[in-house]
């Protein structure tokens, strides 16, 4: 993180992303509004990839040529942008994945890998306890629940309040001497819910009990200090942040990322290897098997010197007025209920909401003929929606591209929606 | 209103989702399945009854579907293809159905072979919204695999 | 595969990879010879990724919008591209990984990770034997080691014969009816040498045991056919084979993987998930758990594009002329031993040799000053080199852009490195 | 023969590299160590042997080196740096080798504190090359941390 070196002008910043000429059809410009699925690239990221591509790529740490050298320096410098960009201590602990998925399921399969030589507090065994919450992302859940499956362990959650934050009434009995991994999403995909890190990462401690992030939806949208967050492990994908797909990341303590085994293996990730046996790399190359995402780290590095051009704090403080704007729109609609907490200053990014008696895929697809582009359904996050007794929402979310003007087209557009389907009924 | 909407949502459509055809579980049955569409949480109960005379006559199908107005309206506009029929005699309109709504718009619906269904049509350009309209259909095959795997 | 539709033109296969212009320094234009590590991408793949994000890019599968239709077309349509030039029966046979690696892992953790509902035959337990080559790469090696420590399977292995191909001798008793796998590399990225993939298939079939293919250094070489190779798995990368790198593919026969239980798990993957338990969804998205490498499979698809253009055949016949024009040139020199077996029709791709005496991190070093660049070390094929008592070797290897100029400058160069070292000692 | 060839093979490479100081594994010593550099293959097993008299004076540091001209020329560099001199006197030695071969180029190797050192530093600008010279570096380091345990 760094201070803006560029003013936060919405017109110079729309002209970066060519996307955004896009018409859906002859009449219809398109209104990107669901940079939370993913996110569109702008032109300084698309040029740095084709730059790296078109100038220095080969394969990196396997070779001695100069055109290697090349590749590994952008490939490392990569991983010391994204580390200065998250406030990591040390590049070393920034793990190149392919997305947030891969990173959450590294480090759950790596916890129950573990063999003697493991230290007991990276091992979750039978008797242990997983703990995470009712609003993740199946991909903060899932894997969780394999690791339980495979090791024996128990799957607890902390359960939603009706005000749809975290209820922590019962978290000094929910987090016990058996829990051995409090896994946690920073910001709701859904709900836009900012959960309360210094408090989870203090009662996890407490307890002995590791902590691992979920920053998909928080790294690029608010200001983000990993050292200031004091969690253990937190993972982000690039296609969320302005990058590439086919990157993401894991960082860990240097100290827990040393004792872990290591989760796929194969080339680049070893230190001997007979056809008995094989010892392995210290990290981050021991969880970085293969060759990696060599120039869509590139664009991830790109991406985030774009943002931290803008600024982080800038960034935010635009998300958040939109999303207010939003709210406060939607909420004036006859029939439309916002999911998620009252409008305040840690709600950024996302607004969900439902339309009385219909469905949120119709809502989306007469959004869409008026060429908004919003997500519905559950959002891969089943279980928050069913615990609210909802079958899946409308979400529109917001990136540095949004304009009030946008944002008013879909207040209107829900006004629409709900007139078009009162007159057809 | 832009003319793909309106070609989406036929009076058709909004007509069968209101007032569902053959909605409602329903005894007896010989087969039910319950089938869900990952992506966006829609599900369908489907209960299959056929004839007991070996000629595989679809007595009733029944259902209890949540979801969309397109899926919702296909299972009502199905069910009213199903009942009363042989199940070989619907296997062609199952057939060019499915044909018809897989091909982007390149194959036109035959009213002659499946009735109401013409009204989902609009779906065919929207993969996503493909997959709601098939949902009955794949509820019905499946439950349909179980009756005969039942009767041996 | 198709028939080829525009002449095998050097020049102007050259004029379509800017990189090439490259120099090393102001006096040294770039000779890439090191294709076998990782592949340069024409014009073609680049413009091809652009024009997608530029157009088309939202989230797959998770959106009803345009945009989201848009964007699963674009990568269900580069799922079909790529089935297509592998010569598989469906494309839903076809899983998008990050890389061949863990197109492997893929296969050998899910191997371990059955329970009472997987058939036997996909599970690998303590008993049973998993049989792989001697001169695996190590992202053929380590994934089963790693298996066998886990389920207490055993590891055995074909060894090489003097000649640089496998010994087979022993199949007969290395082959059980304990055998649940047989893995093994179509041509090894070494020696060059190809395998007999029948023989090994017919063999491993007569005992039931699956067969894993490594196909990365095959299949953008050599006229590729799954259904005529009868194996049941095949692992590659898009980076070998002038794709993007963050996206390789395993293909496995759809009544295996429909048995297999998922690896990765996460959001997309999913068929219903409650906070207790979760079902998964019908192969290939069992198997590509979170946000995939969109725009990467779009460049690969073009990639196949770029290469059934010029046809499989041709290039086959291109690269193995370049192969024998320099084993030719560099048997003839004082001091140079060839790494592999004799020329022969079969052997495309790559040469690695030795120069008496010297490292081939100091032959690597002198080539590269000239301009070639080469590999050199062990390959991630350390137990192959071990077996020829080898520290490492240099090799050079062959791509659709290189000339037969290029192949004279490596021998001169070759020759001109003795010369260097015989001076200084 | 290019210019940065003749910078990195210069005639004091080639001559450690063909007559190594100090090689071979020598008793007494109290710690072994064994390294490899995973991108290569390239081995070094090293020796160190402290006076007992808590001065830490490095009485010998013996080696097997398996490895490129300019991993093979490096460890012979060292032995001959640190041989007969206090581990603390060493120090400064080591800090600026490493800083100046890790510099790219940027930091000149300084000969008064290195010696024969500032012909390895050639390498500096290979990012792969430099890991070959620091090898013998980084081996020489283990030893000493397991030295000083085993004499608590
Ligand atoms: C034969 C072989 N198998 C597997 C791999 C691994 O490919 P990747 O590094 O792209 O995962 C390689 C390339 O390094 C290879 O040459
Ligand atoms: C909160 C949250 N966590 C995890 C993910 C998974 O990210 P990816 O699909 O890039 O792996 C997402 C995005 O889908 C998300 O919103």
């Amino acid at each position: 993180m760094s201070a803006a070196t560029r003013p936060f002008d919405v017109d110079a910043i729309r002209a970066d992303f060519p996307i955004l000429q896009r018409m859906l059809d002859p009449e219809t410009p398109m209104i990107y509004l669901d940079g939370g699925a993913t996110s569109q690239r702008p032109q300084q990221v698309i040029d740095a990839e084709v730059a790296y591509l078109t100038h220095d790529h080969a394969a990196v740490k396997r070779g001695a040529h100069r055109m290697a050298g090349a590749a590994t320096d952008a490939y490392e410098d990569s991983r010391e942008r994204l580390a200065a960009f998250l406030g990591a201590p040390s590049a070393q602990e920034i793990v190149f994945t392919k997305n947030a998925t891969e990173a959450l399921n590294l480090v759950a399969r790596s916890l129950g890998d573990g063999d003697t030589s493991t230290p007991e507090r990276l091992r979750v065994r039978e008797g242990d306890e997983i703990l995470v919450t009712e609003m993740e992302h199946h991909a903060n859940l899932v894997p969780w629940q394999e690791l339980a499956r495979r090791t024996g362990a128990r799957l607890r959650w902390i359960p939603m309040a009706e005000d749809f934050t975290l209820d922590l009434t019962d978290l000094d009995s929910l987090l016990t001497e058996r829990t051995k991994v409090l896994a946690f999403t920073h910001q709701s995909n859904v709900l836009g819910t900012v959960n309360p890190v210094g408090r989870l990462v203090e009662a996890a401690r407490a307890v002995g009990a590791l902590t691992v992030l979920d920053a998909a939806q928080s790294a690029p949208h608010m200001p983000f200090d990993l050292a200031a967050l004091g969690v253990d492990f937190a993972a982000l994908s690039g296609h969320k942040m302005l990058g590439p797909t086919g990157i993401g990341a894991l960082w860990g303590r240097y100290e827990l990322l040393e004792a872990m085994p290591p989760f796929l293996t194969g080339g680049s990730m070893i230190e001997t290897v007979t056809m008995e046996a094989s010892t392995f790399a210290e990290p981050p190359a021991r969880f970085e098997a293969g060759t990696p995402p060599i120039s869509q780290a590139v664009g991830l590095a790109a991406a985030c010197d774009y943002l931290d051009a803008l600024g982080m704090e800038q960034i935010a403080a635009h998300e958040q007025a939109l999303t207010l704007r939003a709210i406060d729109g939607l909420s004036g609609i006859d029939g439309v209920r916002i999911i998620g907490p009252a409008a305040s200053p840690q709600r950024t990014g996302a607004v969900a909401f439902g339309v009385a008696g219909r469905h949120p895929h119709d809502v989306g697809q007469v959004l869409d003929s008026y060429g908004i582009e919003v997500r519905v359904g559950h959002h891969c996050a089943w279980p928050l929606h069913r615990r609210f007794g909802l079958h899946g929402t409308t979400r529109a979310s917001f990136s540095v591209h949004t304009t009030d003007a946008e944002v008013d087209a879909l207040v209107d557009g829900v006004a629409r929606t709900v007139e078009f389907f009162g007159a057809l009924s | 209103m832009s003319t793909h909407l309106s070609a989406l949502y036929t009076e058709l459509v909004i007509e069968h989702d209101k007032r569902p055809l053959h909605a409602g579980l329903r005894e007896p049955f010989e087969a039910e399945v319950h089938h869900v569409n990952p992506t966006c949480g829609d599900e369908i109960t489907l209960r299959l009854h056929l004839s007991e005379d070996g000629a595989e006559r679809i007595e009733d199908v029944s259902y209890d579907a949540v979801g969309c107005a397109m899926s919702r309206a296909s299972a009502s506009i199905m069910a009213d293809l199903l009942i009363g029929h042989g199940v070989e005699e619907v296997e062609p309109v199952r057939t060019h159905f499915e044909q018809a709504i897989g091909s982007r718009g390149r194959i036109e619906g035959d009213e002659e072979l499946i009735g109401d269904g013409v009204a989902l049509m609009g779906a065919a350009k929207f993969p996503a919204r493909v997959k709601c309209v098939l949902m009955p259909w794949k509820a019905y095959q499946a439950a349909l695999v179980e009756t005969r795997a039942l009767r041996g």
